[in-house]
């Protein structure tokens, strides 16, 4: 068993289902010779050539929407859109079209496709490619919509999700790409769509989060524990279909709740979580919800990005709030 | 230095009905002409019907094919029928040929949407409403062809609006790259709701839109059947044997008002329709065929009974379906529903008021 | 003081502010000779020619991207997008230049430009012409999300927002665009953009709305009125940005919410109210939030919209429930 | 019947530096072709400064103009002061000329919302990174400028890769039915990061994209500034006259990496790049002149100190600038904040580390 990094997991994974099944195809700007900007499909143009491992022209649109076409021929693409601050042209094949196919023929075409796209602040990147668009795709019905958080989950998650008979949004945070390696054994073990995963248990406070942010979550814990604060966190990981139950279990053992996301505060996924816990969960609330997020404001250029995203400070901070608050 | 492109425009049949001295073995060939224009006249008198149903409450909006019934009908003509067809929503001439009953399309326009799960042309994709959208798709269904070596073709259409429309570029240009087995028909019926060609785009010619992507575009006269089919025979073959994409411009005119939610008559001079009336497909097949002797006012006469009661039968078979329970909202959202939206699903049962009215 | 419909108080707005404002034009499909496919341009063109009316090529990326390099030269445009089914490929233009353009230029350039469209089930329209896509925008920075819920609401709002010197989402609701009418002066005079309305003033439960299920709720409150249960509506009006001290104040009054909207329900902008109410209000709850929303499925085609839609009797449950939990 | 296009080619420059017979008065124009050397000059000495910035962790990701030096000068130096100039990420060379500073160049790329605020171009429009939206927004100024009768021109830069997306092709569209008073300008560079040319369109050209649009296109070689300048020049006139919309295709070839984030060597050949770099601008300008008499070798040494000594202060006042602060990502959001957003600024503001360090 290897120590790869996220992406490295996210190329053995794509590898795996590759080599296993032959509908299995991948398209994409840059994603062949270059092996990806983040070279996470690199070696896969040698390995499976160029008709399954596609270098498409700049166009978005198009690439969601040839996805489409091949998945309604029964392949399945996993289709790569840059970054995620050039996924909105993409908006419109994925809202009207790929998540509704199933629905709309009653289940006579599909649409089993898998659009990855890197997410998140804080490589110092330039404009644009900073973006935590997750919350919009989880608003549209049709849809799963998965963030990893590990190069463990990222390769259990993307081998299902790729085998997944449905669209699947699957957002990569480029902050992790590279930050820490993690035992992942290539055995083609897929994890399960419909979890929040706890990843780790605590008494005081219910940490939800997902994505790059749990990385700064699992750090705050730590400083937290030294003062005395036993926080549990809960990776969403999948955010549609939500497992709420999860949460709710979580957030009735602790009493109080922190929703932390890297995304603007305002609409965002944390949102729901709160307004779900509002609905089901609100007698088991000690304190009111405490969300840490983006600020409701455009991410910033490189040189304010941290800043803008929620820091270890900022969670443990948020931690501190909903513990004061009785 | 520099690069030369030409558009070529084929017409075969004049509006008087005229076979042109090239139009080779098609002009000959009655049988083949006789199903063209048995075909025209099914979608006519169904367009007939469907707009009358409109009008008196027993179906939402529909978009009538009025006058284009050539295109629609020489294009599917001319596909086989492991072929896959990726309509627009005017298209219901080319979906009969396909295979597509004139229940599901009446089912799809009256809000069900069992009309869209075609029981005979299981691959063809569903009416396309976001315009333009639909030509990505047929380019994505043409490379899975191509890479599993499989002999199929894609024709998808597209209006003279929708060719403006970045996404029609995108999935063309793509198809060019590829060299994908698909045709591009642009229905060109002069029209996007009431905005005429001329201010959709400065360019002469739709056709030329083609240029831009390295690919074959070609004109023909959209009220011409046999020029349509001509083309359409001459592209799918092109395309089964590796030479790639074409894109046909059919120029024709949109008879009647965008939908049936449209007035025209705001916005279009009401000599221009005249005038194109007498250019309509219809009618100039029907000259030709009386003239050449392929056909007699009997078979005419024949022919629309038939039409007419055939289109009855599916209205009633239509009118009688009991309209969809609000389960089906649930059901083919996912493969499997979320456990979560169980509640949900109940929930819209308790408040469905009394389910099982038909479409009338 | 004549009464209009909603659709006649846009159509007013326009004409006001473009006789007063040369600055001000129109594009969009179908908006001229034709009026809009809705009639809410109708005249304007005659008014004010062809330069200032201008019918569009079918290219809504295109006609958002227009706009905003006309608004980036001082014009006021306000554009249409025919249905918000077809607003998803001038996504990209709006949350990745309008919304950023002030921002991005430290007010060099700004974006003074009106981008409406009608929204909404419920008139039995064709596939793809019942959206409710409102949550997406309100998560984007910099924007301003509005949408009306009557013709006088509409006449001040539009105003406003074309007076507006930053990118304003208007939505118009088009079950509501012939369903009543309403007094509306045109004496140019706008309403607040950051304001929530108290429609309808009630001791017993908040119920917080917007667009046609407005009307609904308010039919709710009659009846149930008639019941004894004493409702108060508010309707946003302006999600973004958002007026949370008026919903706050009515919920510590009622301490109860209901929360009512078309869209479907996970990732609302609901989602959004529930959660602030869960960080600011959550000790003025007697009990849980609820949300009478659109189902988490696609917007079906027309026979089935009724049924997708919160009704009033939906929205009069939901209430009942919030009155019975403790 | 049919409709024929040309595409025609422009060199007045060969690649070792003769002057065609047809090069006309520009050849002459010893005054002009030396403003156009120094500028190119100036934007290649910039480039390496700024990517030796990069590599010593003093900047962000960047993206140099390498090679392409003549399209940027060729086009910005036709061009009057109140035209306006809509950029992509990679056109600094025509922003110089448009009186934006290299300061403001290198705060942008450094991760400063400062570098957009230009001091002197202040209506052009700021870098724009999403490929190919910047062509809508040009249209829509040009459009303003027709619609207000100010005689301004609009002119923007678009990628080989940016020219097959779907938002060029609209924005070009809308551009030729308006006959708006624009140049869109393809930088032909051979490459969309790792991605040829070729495999982004099967068009022959990318001039030929303007066809679709019913806009005039050329190409021209992007290597000869003097070509790249009369075009641009005819062209801005032609707009200026109420002509309408050209698109030029400028042949160039990307010397460097995509950005600094990119390595070219693992997708290019060798090869490639050393036949590019015979065909490149400022040598190929450097022989003319030289051969003419119209520069020398002590001008050559005074003009490359010159750049380096204005480039390296610019550096230092870069360098030098304080870091921006938290509450500049909540000014200019809105022409008022929110007043709820007051707190986020203040949780900002509580949080912010050590405000205050220089971009070094
Ligand atoms: C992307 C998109 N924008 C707008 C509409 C609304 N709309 C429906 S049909 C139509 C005009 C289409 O014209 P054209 O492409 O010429 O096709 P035709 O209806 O004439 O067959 C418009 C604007 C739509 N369906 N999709
Ligand atoms: C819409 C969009 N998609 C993807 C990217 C990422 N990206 C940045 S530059 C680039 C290639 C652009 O190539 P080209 O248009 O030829 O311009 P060049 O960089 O060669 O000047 C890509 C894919 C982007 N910036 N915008
Ligand atoms: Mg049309
Ligand atoms: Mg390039």
């Amino acid at each position: 068993m290897a120590e790869v990094t996220l992406v490295e997991a996210v190329n053995l994974a794509l590898a795996h289902e590759m080599q296993r099944d032959a509908d299995v195809l991948l398209l994409g700007e840059d994603i062949g010779v270059n092996g990806g900007v983040f070279r996470a499909t690199n070696g896969l143009l040698g390995r499976f050539g160029r008709e399954r491992v596609i270098d498409t022209p700049l166009a978005e649109a198009g690439i969601a929407g040839v996805a489409i076409g091949m998945a309604a021929m029964g392949l399945k693409p996993v289709a790569e859109i840059q970054f995620s601050g050039f996924i909105y042209p993409a908006i419109d094949h994925i809202i009207n079209h790929a998540s509704r196919l199933r629905n709309r023929t009653r289940g006579r075409l599909t649409c089993p496709m898998v659009l990855r796209s890197p997410c998140g602040a804080g490589i110092h990147a330039p404009e644009h490619h900073s973006e935590s668009p997750e919350a919009m795709f989880a608003h549209m019905p049709g849809l799963r919509v998965v963030i990893p958080s590990t190069p463990a989950r990222a390769y259990g998650l993307l081998l299902a999700s790729i085998r997944d008979p449905d669209p699947v949004m699957f957002f990569e945070p480029t902050r992790l790409y590279r930050l820490f390696r993690e035992e992942v054994a290539d055995d083609g073990e897929a994890l399960p769509l419909d979890s929040c995963f706890v990843s780790r248990e605590g008494r005081d406070a219910t940490v939800v989060t997902w994505g790059a942010t749990h990385y700064d979550v699992l750090a705050a814990a730590e400083q937290l524990g030294e003062e005395g604060i036993d926080i549990e966190v809960v990776d969403v990981a999948t955010l549609k279909p939500l497992d709420f139950d999860t949460i709710l279990a979580s957030v009735e053992k602790t009493g109080r709740c922190v929703i932390a996301h890297e995304a603007p505060r305002t609409a965002g996924f944390g949102a729901e979580i709160a307004a779900q816990i509002c609905e089901r969960g609100l007698y088991f609330l000690q304190a009111p919800i405490k969300r840490v997020t983006g600020y409701d404001v455009v991410v910033p250029l490189s040189r304010l990005e941290k800043q803008y995203m929620p820091s270890v400070e900022r969670i443990a901070d948020g931690v501190k709030q909903v513990m004061e608050a009785q | 230095m520099g690069l030369d492109f030409h558009i070529d425009h084929l017409q075969l049949l004049s509006p008087a009905g005229e076979a042109s001295e090239s139009a080779g073995p098609i002009a000959e060939d009655a049988q083949l002409l006789r199903r063209l224009y048995r075909a025209m006249n099914r979608t006519r008198v169904f367009d007939a019907k469907a707009v009358a149903l409109q009008r008196t409450g027993k179906l939402g909006t529909f978009a009538s094919a009025l006058g284009q019934e050539a295109i629609g009908v020489g294009v599917a003509a001319a596909m086989a029928p492991h072929d896959l067809l990726a309509p627009s929503y005017r298209d219901h001439g080319a979906q009969f040929l396909r295979g597509v009953s004139i229940t599901e399309i009446l089912l799809y326009w009256g809000g069900d949407a069992r009309g869209s799960d075609f029981k005979a042309a299981r691959a063809d994709f569903p009416i396309c409403v976001p315009v333009g959208t639909q030509v990505a798709h047929a380019v994505g269904a043409a490379y899975a062809f191509k890479l599993r070596k499989e002999p199929r073709v894609v024709a998808t259409f597209v209006g003279d609006g929708g060719s403006n429309n970045g996404g029609f570029y995108e999935a063309l240009n793509m198809a060019g790259v590829w060299r994908a087995p698909l045709v591009v028909v642009i229905n060109n019926n002069g029209w996007a709701i009431s905005t005429p060609r001329t201010i959709g785009t400065a360019a002469e010619s739709l056709a030329q839109k083609a240029i831009a992507a390295g690919v074959l575009g070609r004109q023909v006269d959209g009220n011409d059947v046999l020029a349509v089919h001509v083309a359409a025979r001459e592209a799918i073959e092109k395309a089964r044997d590796g030479g790639g994409p074409t894109v046909i411009e059919a120029i024709s005119y949109r008879l009647g008002d965008h939908t049936t939610a449209d007035d025209a008559t705001r916005y279009r001079d009401p000599e221009d329709l005249k005038a194109a009336w007498a250019r309509e497909p219809i009618s100039r097949l029907r000259a030709y065929l009386a003239a050449k002797g392929f056909w007699d006012r009997e078979q005419e006469t024949a022919l629309l009974k038939q039409c007419g009661e055939e289109v009855e039968a599916e209205v009633a078979r239509y009118l009688s379906t009991p309209a969809p329970k609000s389960d089906a909202m649930f059901e083919h959202l996912y493969a499997t529903l979320p456990p979560a939206m169980r509640l949900q699903l109940e929930e819209a049962r308790r408040f469905a008021p009394g389910e099982g009215d038909g479409h009338g």
